[in-house]
């Protein structure tokens, strides 16, 4: 069950160099919301009338935490919204990460590169198991520091400024981190490196993608992305984002 | 659902609607989705996401990019084919109180037969037959562009259809009366239109265009005054009901679909931005007629000459 | 004006611009009324408000409405006439540091020769020839929707024309290649693209139509998709220098069509919501550049295929 | 000459049922201001790209005030807006009347009709002769207190809820009111009557135009009114609220 709602902003914050976060106010969101969901945001301006998916950051009671980087003018509007104010938000969205199933039980490695680091806050904080938490960013650091009270955090920067330079891989081989289970939210070649070194390990992986969307709910068929069998909604090899997603089991999608 | 003082039921060839609002086909599925934020009983009819004879696959990612006051789409007809579609969908659409439009796609006129015969035994109560996609290589806009060829789909269709047949129109033509006038005499029952406007968008900084297939098809309020204008052009050329569409957002944007001649009118693109549209647009056209003291819709269609 | 750094400057027909950002012709006047706002020095060009062998007192009130994202204007061509747009603004421009594009309007081929001829040795750069305003009864859109009388249209004014002359195309039609290669057959110097797609706006309380000619030309940022979309087709389709237009805004927007094969963009509609749109865009397509390493303008031009 | 501005709003308030004002702090706007002229407002929502034309009410030091119905989403998004907001505004735009006319020293009856009225208010105030000043209301007044100032104010209204029940030439007959010249804004019928009634008269009289407006500074010629003879600029019988306007000679205009 998903829900259309004006949500109050409780707090916004600025966590690093147009990074940011708002906490909003919900009727049923929050209390409905998954680790791995998203909400649809949208613009109050007219001239934009798609809905801007952000994922969940953190679930506290009816509050929900976003954080998001400005990207383009919608992202940017958001930036500029103060406490007090509402913004139409629509979810929770997607699949999200199951929690409760027998493989959340097993050592986990959760991967999270860039902003797709703040889906995996909420998710460390669900999964009950011991956590292995590998985050990858350019230079700036955010969220970290939260992150540690829910596991084991292992820093990778590309300009080498903070942990291991490089990638969240090259972090994983100069610890030497292991685990049963991957949870992974990043950019694309960094997701493709995760699935492959998954396969190479025989590890079990969850990846969250990316797509651009129209609805949001399953309906347009925008957000597709490539699946490995015939996928059963679409009868195709098409899997919707939105819907069967944003999470996969890195072996049932092409990327 | 309120007890209405108005009458705002249509009838289009025989079949008879409670409310002149449908919904855009390829803008809301089959409703299953949308059945989450709309009441589907209270809809005039729903109008299905295009389906052809067989799975279509659809075209590579990015489908969509947003644009000023709208978007463009290209998607390319996904779709999962009649025979899913006609065990799956149509079932969950016969739960509801609505009328079901079915909106057929094909890439020859084959196509187009093979399906309106499979879909005129189904309990669905009209066919739109789009030969306006703009999305696809072969077929859809084709058969919308030229005059000859949309009459011979009509009559191609209309021939081995047991149901009436919408035939939707292409705006992107010199002149849309032309293109009516051909499908009306093809033996259309009605025509809906406007299917979108071929545009694109180019992503400076990646250098390349911002949907994968380059061109895509511009829908959303951008684009209404175009609809409004072709609507009320068809409304003056030709005798059978039109079904209104193209920027539909509120209700006042309907009413002017009706007074420009329109009997029924269709949510497209404003879905995405609020689920709960077609919902406002039925209720606003109500309060608007009471406020006018407007007793049967029928009076304010196609009033403004 | 700050020392570039790279090369803006773009050369049509043997007329070298300082960069490639004009107005488009209708909505600046003869830049009069905006010179408080805008330093005329700082334009690639100014293109004139269309004007007539003689005058045209235009259409009734309400001439213009606002729609999503654009406008619908119906101001039918009102001008003073050459004899005073020769005695007053052409003196007025030429006090500036700019080129001057002429847009020239007629209701018949006539009127066009006699127009153009008049034009021929006045101190003015090129002329643009308007065959595709939808406002005005005869002529205008008439001749710019189809191929052969466009074409005839072009060689007649060639053939009398001392300056390059570009024609100026209307979207309302089924395919703009065909038309862009007419012109181009009838010795066209320059295509100019696109001008307005022809709407219309009901004003549902009053029952009757926003703009008094019930139609008008639909402009702004709603319709740049389909601008875009057709520069890029035109740009694939002649050999001759494109000037784009529709929707552009901001130097982001200009940049789409300079990447889709305008070798000249003009600001319209925006203007009337910012008047210093034209700077601003020549100032971000030169810091674009710069950002970009890109130290030629001709670099960009139709670099996305 | 006019300007640009993004201007502060220092003050805003309701008059009177769906009646607002706004103050805002210029730079140069106020300064170069007339009274009879306006401002064009523009829309903070992209989907809104035209500009409001608003006359001008009040003018102190660099402080300009407005006073507006709300008719449709542009009017109403500007009730909406908040002390130490800004709004992009345009002006001063059009002729204004000239106080300093020779026919300004005139007995001077001043006609404010509905919506018409506001622009009146700063026109009462400069006009340096004696002052009749008669404003019609459909029912609910506004402003009226504030005209009393600079003159007699007798009010008519449809309803009769207040002073002649009737329009403004009602009140006028009915109070006996004479002057040597009219300034007249409000609605077009009412215009047309009060230029008939100069007419007869003999009075001098000077009326203020609305038009829809695109560019609302002389270049797009979406404003026009008819004019009685051929217009200097236009060289047809145009001529364009927003720059010859939206002041003129009841002779001038055929309305
Ligand atoms: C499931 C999902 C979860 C996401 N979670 C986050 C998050 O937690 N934090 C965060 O910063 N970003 C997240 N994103 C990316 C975010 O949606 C985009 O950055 C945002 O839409 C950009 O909007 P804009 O108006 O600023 O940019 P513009 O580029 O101006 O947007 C133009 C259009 O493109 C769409 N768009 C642009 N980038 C993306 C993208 N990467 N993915 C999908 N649509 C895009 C926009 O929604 C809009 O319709 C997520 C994306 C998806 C699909
Ligand atoms: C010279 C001049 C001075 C004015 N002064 C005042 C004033 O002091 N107070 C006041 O309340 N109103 C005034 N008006 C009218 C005011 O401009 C409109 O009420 C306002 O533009 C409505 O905008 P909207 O978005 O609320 O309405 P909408 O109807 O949604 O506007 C749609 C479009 O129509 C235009 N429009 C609508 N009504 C008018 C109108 N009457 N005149 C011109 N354009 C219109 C809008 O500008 C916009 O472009 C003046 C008009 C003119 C021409
Ligand atoms: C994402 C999307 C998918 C669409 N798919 C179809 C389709 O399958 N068949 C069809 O006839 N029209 C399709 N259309 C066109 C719409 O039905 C409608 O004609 C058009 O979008 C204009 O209406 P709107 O502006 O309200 O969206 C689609 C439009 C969109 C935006
Ligand atoms: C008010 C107005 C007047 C116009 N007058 C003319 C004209 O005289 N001649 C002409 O060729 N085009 C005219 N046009 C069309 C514009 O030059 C331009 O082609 C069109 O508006 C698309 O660009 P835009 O979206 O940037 O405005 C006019 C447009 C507007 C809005
Ligand atoms: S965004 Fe519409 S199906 Fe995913
Ligand atoms: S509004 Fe453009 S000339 Fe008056």
């Amino acid at each position: 069950m998903s829900f259309r709602e004006n949500a109050k902003i409780i707090k916004t914050g600025c966590l690093g160099i147009g990074v940011y976060e708002i906490w909003f106010e919900t009727s049923d969101i929050a209390k409905a919301a998954k680790p791995g969901q998203f909400i649809s945001v949208y613009s109050a301006d007219g001239s934009r009338l798609l809905p801007r998916p952000i994922s969940i950051c953190a679930i506290v009671d009816n509050k929900l935490r976003i954080v998001y980087r400005t990207v383009g003018a919608g992202t940017k509007e958001f930036s500029s919204m103060k406490e007090g104010e509402s913004l139409s938000i629509q979810g929770p969205l997607g699949n999200g990460y199951d929690v409760n199933a027998t493989y959340a039980s097993k050592d986990a490695i959760i991967f999270g590169g860039g902003i797709g680091i703040p889906p995996m806050l909420e998710l460390a904080k669900q999964l009950n198991c011991k956590k292995q938490i590998v985050l990858g960013y350019k230079d700036e650091l955010f969220l970290n520091e939260e992150f540690e009270k829910y596991g084991t955090v292992t820093i990778a920067t590309e300009d080498g400024s903070c942990g291991t330079k490089g990638n969240v891989l090259d972090a994983v081989k100069a610890h030497n981190i292991k685990g049963d289970v991957i949870y992974a939210c990043g950019p694309m070649p960094m997701l493709r490196a995760i699935k492959a070194y998954a396969l190479e390990n025989n590890i079990e992986c969850y990846i969250s993608l990316e797509e651009k969307m129209a609805c949001g709910i399953g309906a347009c068929l925008a957000c597709v992305c490539k699946s490995k069998d015939i996928d059963d909604h679409s009868k195709v090899h098409n899997k919707r984002v939105c819907k069967e997603g944003p999470v996969f089991n890195a072996k049932e999608v092409e990327i | 659902m309120p007890a209405e003082s108005v009458n705002m039921s249509v009838n289009i060839a025989g079949v008879t609607f409670k409310n002149p609002v449908t919904v855009a086909s390829g803008t809301f599925g089959s409703g299953m989705e949308y059945s989450e934020y709309v009441d589907l009983n209270r809809l005039g009819a729903v109008t299905t996401k295009g389906v052809a004879n067989v799975p279509w696959p659809g075209n590579p990612t990015p489908r969509i990019a947003e644009t000023y006051g709208g978007m463009i789409n290209a998607i390319g007809l996904q779709n999962p084919g009649l025979d899913t579609f006609l065990t799956r969908d149509i079932p969950f659409l016969k739960k509801y109180d609505t009328k079901i439009i079915v909106n057929v796609c094909g890439k020859s006129k084959e196509d187009y037969i093979d399906a309106v015969e499979k879909l005129s035994e189904a309990p669905v109560d009209m066919l739109e037959i789009n030969i306006s996609c703009p999305n696809v290589k072969e077929g859809g806009i084709a058969f919308g562009q030229r005059a000859e060829s949309a009459m011979e789909i009509t009559s191609a269709v209309k021939k081995v259809s047991k149901k009436p047949i919408i035939m939707k129109l292409s705006p992107n033509v010199t002149d849309i009366t032309e293109m009516a006038k051909a499908v009306e005499a093809g033996g259309a029952d009605a025509v809906s239109l406007i299917n979108t406007l071929t545009g694109m968008k180019i992503d400076i900084n990646r250098r390349t265009f911002a949907v994968a297939n380059k061109t895509g098809g511009l829908s959303g309020p951008a684009i209404k005054p175009v609809a409004v204008r072709m609507v009320y052009q068809v409304a003056n050329a030709v005798n059978i009901p039109i079904i209104g569409m193209g920027g539909i957002a509120s209700a006042e944007d309907a009413l002017e679909f009706i007074m420009a001649g329109a009997t029924m009118v269709a949510v497209g693109t404003a879905n995405f931005n609020d689920p709960m549209t077609t919902i406002k647009v039925i209720e606003g056209i109500q309060s608007f007629m009471k406020k006018n003291g407007i007793k049967d819709i029928a009076e304010i269609t196609g009033c403004v000459k």
